[in-house]
């Protein structure tokens, strides 16, 4: 594992936001929006992304509905993703792909009456493993699907 | 109603450097079209219209210019419905040895190339789009119609598969010269086949056809193992 | 390289998938393809294109809602299941993109060259024919499809349209029907519809204009024929031009008697 | 100015379903046009959604989000006839927001 792992994340994050905040940074020229969390963005994989959102560690679970989410998908252009958790007290879920090249899709919060459900489209370079990772009473929870990508259009 | 004559003149006008054996075969082509359809002069000026429009509803880009409309022989006569009356024996037996008449071998007389090599080439579709790089050279997409290595499942079924081709075929004298000559110009053995006349249209070089030759007759290549 | 890529794609598909259950790779797909129809973005274009259809512009400051489409001006639904058909106002066979073409020059005032001069989008480069051409044939959902061949220019156009799907040329000899008239045919991994037959075509011309997910755009039945034309080594199909609104004649009207259901998703 | 997203919200079971595609290039900043030259990254960082005043849904995105993005989710505590308002902002600073009545 490289040395980010050694670093503390979320001070990290939060430099970034004070630094905006301070005017050091211009937000949405170069880097992001303020509030942005471009750390977990650019984590390789679901450690490095998990740890930037703020889960230094989590559990596999089973307790996730995948919907209509596919076994193959036809394009890896647009992959539809449904997550349904079923955790008690789900607050917060992650969409992450494996194979691409930072890992970290989507990360959506969920407030109380809102249904721990969301489903989005997501671009996956090839043929990879899905996370979805669940933040439930402070607690982390992943689940895995794989998703097998097909590319079309071979009249090049 | 036109008589054919006056209609073989018309469709021929647009077109350079066509011999007078062209156009008796084009005459045949529409007797034969006159002979088979209920509306004969609406069929042939149909297909007058049609050259008409093709003619000025197209502008050249890139590498692909207007005159990749001009049809030879075989491609005028082969430009029919598939349920259409078969061809006249003596036509296709015409456009075959006119075909088989131009195919040029190797100047070293080596058809046998680089099997590996052939891979790369039937698996790339690349080449004479407008949208290609002219100075890229083109694939053959031997994949898009044919099976051919058992390893690339990816493959079409236009063409007939070709798996084992070179173990099926081991004994056949000449062989490797009738598969140069089948890339080069399949039509040089079936009048109006489908596949592309790889050789005589410049799709692909001389040495690039021996290298698909042995990707089809190679003993080492994946199609033969 | 993109051939190399599709085959490593396919690859990895097909070594543990494929192989074992083709038929079983086949129901995903069609799951994947359910999952992508609810929440079309073809969409997009069907709400910009309304816009566009209402909006006063060009030179006449017009609207095109009094655009005819062939049901009289104004009436949009189910034109589009009647298209190409014959235009007394421009003694033409005219296909839905030739007639949008007509009614920006003779109702907004624009000139050809500005009526035609984004048939088809690239990413924020957008098109208006695609938007409007959206908007249009979303009024055609569920209609069945109704091409007629009375007038004799409509007759002639399928009967030139027909050659013209039968006509080799290019360096390949490529003809349309070269690739699409035969059943049960694929290139590569990919099925192509025969449309010398009823069924197939019927399937293939009702499911036109399409949003691509391969390339993030909603595409019309005139990008559709370009794009077919350039693989087959042909120069540039010319926008809305004769021969393209011939082809699409002969094409449409094989599929008459199915409903219409675009614009689609496809891969 | 980006173009309008497309909201629908429908009452379902009691509850309101929520359905948004967006107009958005989604670009990655890893492609190259055909000059060979990088097209910039430019894509959607934060979207969220709100109901009588009360967030029903906040994300934040990255560029693996598909070109022109569909979202859909559930609330519970929406009626017909009452408004949901969708907004995202991406990383250029540009930002939209569109309502939809739930029906």
């Amino acid at each position: 594992m490289n040395r980010r792992n050694f670093v503390k994340n979320s001070s990290l994050a939060t430099a970034y936001t004070l630094a905006v905040a301070a005017g050091l940074i211009a937000p949405g020229t170069v880097l992001a929006q303020a509030g942005w969390n471009e750390k977990a963005f650019a984590g390789k994989n679901l450690k490095e992304a998990a740890a930037s959102l703020g889960a230094a560690n989590f559990a596999e679970t089973k307790d996730v509905n995948w919907g209509s989410t596919p076994e193959i998908a036809e394009n890896g252009a647009v992959v539809p993703i449904s997550v349904t958790s079923n955790i008690a007290k789900t607050e917060q879920i992650a969409i992450l792909v494996e194979k691409n090249p930072s890992a970290l899709s989507a990360a959506f919060d969920i407030p109380a009456g809102t249904d721990p459900s969301v489903t989005t489209r997501v671009k996956m370079g090839q043929t990879s493993n899905i996370f979805a990772l669940v933040k439930a009473d402070g607690k982390y929870y992943v689940a895995t699907k794989e998703v097998k990508v097909t590319l079309g259009g071979c009249g090049g | 109603m036109n008589h054919p004559k006056t209609l073989i003149q018309q469709h021929s006008s647009g077109m350079t450097g066509r011999t007078a054996t062209s156009m008796t075969l084009l005459g045949a082509v529409c007797l034969m079209m006159l002979a088979s359809c209920a509306s004969p002069s609406s069929e042939a000026e149909a297909t007058e219209q049609a050259l008409a429009l093709m003619k000025s509803g197209f502008k050249e880009q890139g590498q692909a210019k207007l005159d990749r409309l001009e049809q030879d022989e075989a491609q005028r006569i082969c430009s029919r419905a598939a349920d259409a009356p078969a061809l006249d024996k003596t036509v296709e037996k015409r456009i075959e040895a006119g075909n088989l008449a131009a195919v040029k071998f190797p100047a070293d007389g080596k058809l046998l190339g680089d099997w590996r090599e052939g891979e790369r080439i039937a698996q790339s579709g690349i080449g004479k789009q407008f949208t290609d790089n002219p100075a890229t050279p083109a694939g053959a997409n031997c994949y898009a119609c044919h099976q051919l290595s058992p390893t690339e499942l990816s493959f079409g079924t236009i063409g007939p598969p070709l798996l084992g081709y070179g173990k099926i075929r081991a004994q056949i004298p000449d062989i490797a010269k009738y598969t140069y000559t089948k890339i080069y110009n399949p039509q040089a053995y079936t009048a109006c086949s489908n596949m592309p006349r790889f050789g005589h249209n410049q799709i692909l070089t001389e040495a690039q056809i021996t290298h698909v030759v042995a990707l089809l007759l190679d003993p080492n290549s994946p199609v033969n193992k | 390289m993109k051939s190399l890529l599709c085959a490593v794609g396919f690859g990895l598909v097909l070594n543990t998938a494929f192989a074992q259950q083709g038929a079983d790779t086949v129901k995903k797909i069609e799951e994947y393809r359910a999952a992508l129809a609810d929440g079309n973005p073809a969409e997009l274009w069907e709400a910009r294109g309304e816009d566009l259809w209402k909006k006063r512009a060009g030179p006449k400051n017009a609207s095109l809602e009094q655009c005819d489409l062939g049901k009289g001006p104004g009436r949009v639904k189910g034109a589009y299941a009647e298209l190409p058909r014959y235009f007394a106002d421009a003694d033409r066979v005219m296909d839905l993109e030739a007639r949008l073409v007509h009614c920006r020059m003779t109702l907004q005032g624009l000139t050809k060259a500005e009526a035609v001069k984004q048939p088809f989008g690239n990413g924020p480069v957008k098109s208006d024919n695609e938007a409007l051409v959206a908007f249009v044939t979303a009024e055609s959902k569920g209609v069945k499809m109704n091409v007629s061949l009375d007038h004799p220019k409509e007759a002639a156009s399928f009967k030139q349209g027909e050659k013209i799907f039968y006509f080799r040329g290019g360096p390949h000899d490529f003809s349309c029907a070269t690739c699409h008239s035969e059943d049960g045919k694929r290139i590569r991994l990919q099925d192509l519809p025969n449309l010398t037959k009823t069924k197939d075509a019927q399937r293939a011309y009702t499911t036109w204009p399409a949003y691509r997910v391969s390339q993030g755009e909603l595409r019309t039945f005139q990008w559709r024929l370009f794009d077919c034309f350039r693989q087959q080594r042909f120069p540039a199909l010319e926008f809305t031009s004769d021969a393209s609104i011939a082809l699409t004649t002969f094409l449409a009207r094989n599929a008459n008697g199915a409903e219409f259901a675009a614009p689609a998703i496809k891969r | 100015m980006a173009d309008p997203m497309r909201v629908r919200a429908n009452m379902q079971d009691g509850k309101v379903l929520v359905r948004v595609l967006m107009n958005h290039e989604m670009e990655t900043g890893q492609r190259k046009d055909s000059t060979g030259k990088t097209i910039p990254a430019h894509f959607i960082q934060s979207v969220s959604a709100t109901h009588n005043g009360k967030t029903v849904l906040s994300a934040q995105w990255g560029p693996a989000i598909s070109k022109n993005p569909f979202l859909q989710f559930t609330f519970s505590g929406g009626k017909a006839g009452e408004k949901v308002a969708i907004s995202w902002v991406d990383n250029k600073g540009d930002k939209r927001t569109d309502e939809a009545t739930i029906s």
